[in-house]
């Protein structure tokens, strides 16, 4: 809950926050005290620096190099998840095919992706933009993605909220969601695990049991039902009420700004030890 | 698949069972008699951390046998005497392993011997490899590891272990089963009260081993905090989310051996073997007699002459690498 | 099988041509351009080690662009500009990772994103456990393991993997392939000159690398005694036995880091990036022209301002644990 | 070859070879330098150490504890191959399966075997004997022995000459050698390996390249051809000739009970430094 207050406060900083933002910090509400969350570059871990300072202490993180339980330095996350700056500091490094192990032993309560697509399905596109044989945009690929929507217990999506990204069928599945929906995870042998959530500027999202189709579940501030149907390029579940979500509190975002290393002095309350 | 060759080969239920049973990251530290009540039940599998006489869990195994349980399995790639206990007082009804004997010279394992060829224990023999790639698959999470370990052998034949195919090369493979074993007992030179725990020396099989388990219950020399671990993570072996327990038990292994700590007490296994030569099976239940007439490990450690404990530890200590 | 559909899957075959070539312990060091024009031939599977920028083997990469090949296949988990400088140069005409970018906020492979979306490579796209249990399948010197990755994806259809069902559970999962490439290149911390080599931070796949691959060539920041790896021989990574060549090479990351010696040189990013954005391919061709220009790795160094490195060097060991 | 001095001085100290003496040091001599041999307790540490300190300086020792190069001190042999003595000074420290996988890759060279019965093709028990079912002996097994003959790239096997160990047929294959002969091992599935030599206190054997019958190919000293055909409970394939072996010198009968760590004092040279 948010106080009068604070957001007069925020109204008089200018800290207006950004769609960006505002995903990272309804993602991080999501992750609860004492999980494990596989997590990777930029808004996970963010969002994983920000639950640990606010209401999930003993959150342990793990990267795809190999680092388990790692330290987040404020203003200093790391730029990739293999690399130094992401090892040093950790209570556990082992090698990465151990860690895609362990997540496919079932440690690992959260997993986080991104999205350059999505279906209604929550099946994810990382790997390329159009016909497959010769696409059109040759994107990064998959990384850890496939393998973190296949093995950990839950998978929290977070992109931006846009029609071209929201689609009906991705160009290509690079990690898989619910598949074709209903049983169609399962019957793939995938036994455990899937999408939850899917976190957006827009809206918060999960799929409906049955069918495993997006369903809306809240509202961002000030966002509209129909603002979400729009921003989506397939039919989602929209229920007869829909709650709105808690807006973004002038602490959470400056305590955001600040893990991230944002130049925003009043965010500084002077401590920079690490988490 | 109704009943399975193999118990405790079932992945996607010990999965399972490990998402209803989440161990949060909280103080873990609890007595050796509370952990043993919790996570060691009667029926249960349990794997035996260590090898021999190297990092034995004794202090752990000694509170199961002074709580007392039964039908229980043991599964331990090259076992010692702690097997004995469990067999010479019923506690054990299954010993799976590669090799059983005594070592220190000692020979053959006597009172495994009478009960094996009696028929009132069932020993199920692996390969070394073939116990360690039960753990491994069971870590990793699938149901089998193809190897060749045991091909063309009578423990292969014995076992009833099926062949794979490979797919792409059409080799024919022996498929190790997967093992998820109920609990297992680990010693570690330290950890933090969370369960991350650091080995010294020889880790064995006991990363896979703890995480394949589906309770983990590790003794440690001692406790330390988090941040001492972040000098040297990647001596951490087993992460604390794959455990439920953690046991402050300094000489824990004892009379077994702990690297850098202490060797094992050649007299301790004197005493032992000397039991079980005059009395034989009888032996070995005195032993245990005496051992959990104690209320617990550090007690029992209290019943050995100190002079004796300083010389293993300052032999031990006297060898590491300088 | 006549023809596989995964080359470099036959364990079979990879482990006779271990057998016929083995690599007794003798002192293994050599210059880079030695150990490049014995290892590395035209048409070579090549598993570069480390990831994105982390510890990647650049100088040893530097000496195949300078010698050249033809018909290379890049084989790594996450994969960073050096890939692409194979690519312009047309020296590599297949890419297999789970993954392409620059890194440090530059986004996009653009030069790869080039050659892709044109058909000039082939990229194979793998998940990245399924590129680390190639490897480690290879490493085990078995044909396949079975694993949940890529199931029910566009990509273990695109690359035609094969299910394989649980002899006894009956469940059904991915077989993921073996690999054994023909050469590997891993850059170290330390080295005897045995080639037992010590890593240390993020291990990342570079111990199954080195034992699955045919040949491998090591390089090291600095060459030890063999007496001071035993003071710490849980961190020895890789065994001399599998080593074919150990090229002391300081710095032989850069402008990539090496974990507690010198951050990635972000200056040496932008160059290369500036050089492809002016440019597009013919940036990156320029960019190895440049490189190769210097006749061995440490006058490419003597070219970098020391005052760059020095920095690079006093912020990693600033950050390390203490 | 055995100079007349030696022979001299081995007979003025007493040094007469016991049998187990004459197979560690017969077996010592197979061992090249450069290799990597996977080595148990007893005799095959003690042909190690012997072999290192006569001919083979680069032999790497491996451990089925997970120890890679290891040390070796004269009179501190360990006495497992799974403690903190066989541990300390190691090269490499890996894990237990770890040594057996990178045996099942092909990286060692030699494999060694004590037995409780062989048979004509080579396959040995360690398990017990008598009825399988109900075995009147239960021995310690096979530890890492069936790994050790089905993936090293050769295994030498050292055990006494007598009737009872030699046997027609065994009565439990621990540790598989060619199985029935000919093709049988490689139609089994083991593909690589298999027994080379069996080293005893009367004889040095091999295997028939066709039948993979067990073969007489060297006597020791003394010793003649009939005795190792009483002493063997099955047909051995004996050829036309058969060398004899090179006696045992008395500076490798000192220098093996000096490593040994037997109080031979004439043995010792005052250096007790590490090998």
């Amino acid at each position: 809950m948010t106080t009068v207050d604070e957001r007069r406060l925020a109204a008089q900083r200018g800290l207006d926050p950004r769609p960006d933002e505002i995903m990272t910090i309804s993602a991080s509400r999501l992750l609860e005290d004492g999980k494990v969350m596989f997590a990777g570059i930029g808004q996970p871990l963010v969002a994983a620096a920000l639950a640990r300072r606010r209401h999930a202490p003993n959150l342990t993180v793990i990267l795809e190099g190999g680092m388990v339980g790692i330290h987040l330095m404020p203003g200093e996350l790391p730029d990739s998840t293999n690399e130094m700056r992401a090892a040093i500091g950790a209570e556990m490094l082992t090698t990465a095919t151990d860690i895609f192990l362990m997540a496919q032993r079932g440690f690992f309560d959260y997993g986080f992706l991104g999205v350059a697509q999505i279906d209604m399905h929550g099946n994810v596109n990382t790997s390329l933009i159009g016909d497959p044989e010769r696409p059109s945009v040759r994107l990064p690929g998959p990384g850890g993605a496939n393998d973190i929507i296949s093995m950990c217990n839950e998978t929290v999506i977070v992109t931006n909220h846009e029609p071209r990204r929201f689609v009906e069928r991705v160009d290509w599945v690079t990690s898989p969601g619910y598949l074709t929906g209903g049983d169609a995870r399962r019957e793939a042998g995938l036994r455990h695990g899937g999408p939850s959530w899917v976190v957006t500027d827009l809206a918060l999202l999960d799929f409906e049991e049955e069918t495993r189709r997006m369903r809306l579940r809240g509202l961002q501030p000030g966002v509209t039902v129909e603002q979400v149907v729009a921003a989506t390029d397939f039919e989602l579940v929209v229920p007869d009420h829909v709650d709105v979500l808690d807006p973004v509190t002038a602490e959470e975002l400056a305590l955001m700004r600040h893990l991230n290393g944002e130049t925003d002095q009043s965010a500084e309350n002077g401590e920079h030890r690490a988490e | 698949m109704t009943t399975l060759a193999f118990p405790g080969a079932d992945t996607v239920e010990a999965r399972e069972e490990l998402e209803r049973d989440r161990r949060p990251r909280v103080d873990k530290r609890m007595a050796a008699a509370e952990a043993i009540r919790r996570f060691v039940s009667d029926g249960d599998v349990i794997a035996v951390g260590g090898t021999n006489h190297a990092r034995t869990p004794m202090a752990l195994l000694g509170e199961v046998l002074r709580q007392g349980r039964r039908e229980l399995s043991l599964v331990r790639p090259l076992t010692c005497f702690e097997s004995e206990l469990f067999i010479a007082t019923g506690m054990a009804s299954k010993v799976v392993t590669s090799w059983v004997g005594i070592g220190h010279g000692w020979g053959l394992a006597r009172v495994l011997r009478e009960y094996v060829e009696s028929g009132q224990v069932t020993y199920e023999e692996w390969s070394h490899l073939g116990v360690g790639l039960r753990f491994k698959a069971g870590a990793m999470g699938v149901p089998f590891l193809p190897s060749y370990t045991m091909m063309g052998s009578d423990l292969g034949r014995q076992l009833d272990l099926a062949a794979v195919d490979c797919p792409y090369t059409g080799q024919s493979l022996n498929a190790v089963p997967s093992l998820n074993p109920d609990v297992a007992l680990i010693h570690v030179q330290r950890a933090d009260v969370h369960g991350n725990a650091q080995i010294d020396g020889y880790e064995l099989m006991d990363a896979d081993i703890a995480r394949a388990s589906r309770r983990l219950v590790i003794s440690t020399e001692e406790i330390v905090d988090t941040d001492s671990l972040r000098l040297d993570p990647a001596r951490t072996t087993i992460p604390g989310f794959a455990v439920d327990a953690v046991v402050l038990q300094p000489m824990g292994a004892y009379p077994h051996e702990c690297y850098g700590h202490y060797l094992a007490d050649e007299e301790a296994f004197r005493e032992y073997m000397d039991a079980v030569r005059a009395a034989g099976s009888q032996g070995a239940r005195e032993y245990v007699e005496a051992l959990v007439s104690h209320p617990d490990h550090d007690s029992f450690m209290a019943s050995v002459p100190p002079h004796r404990l300083e010389k293993l530890k300052a032999d031990a200590k006297g060898m590491m690498p300088r």
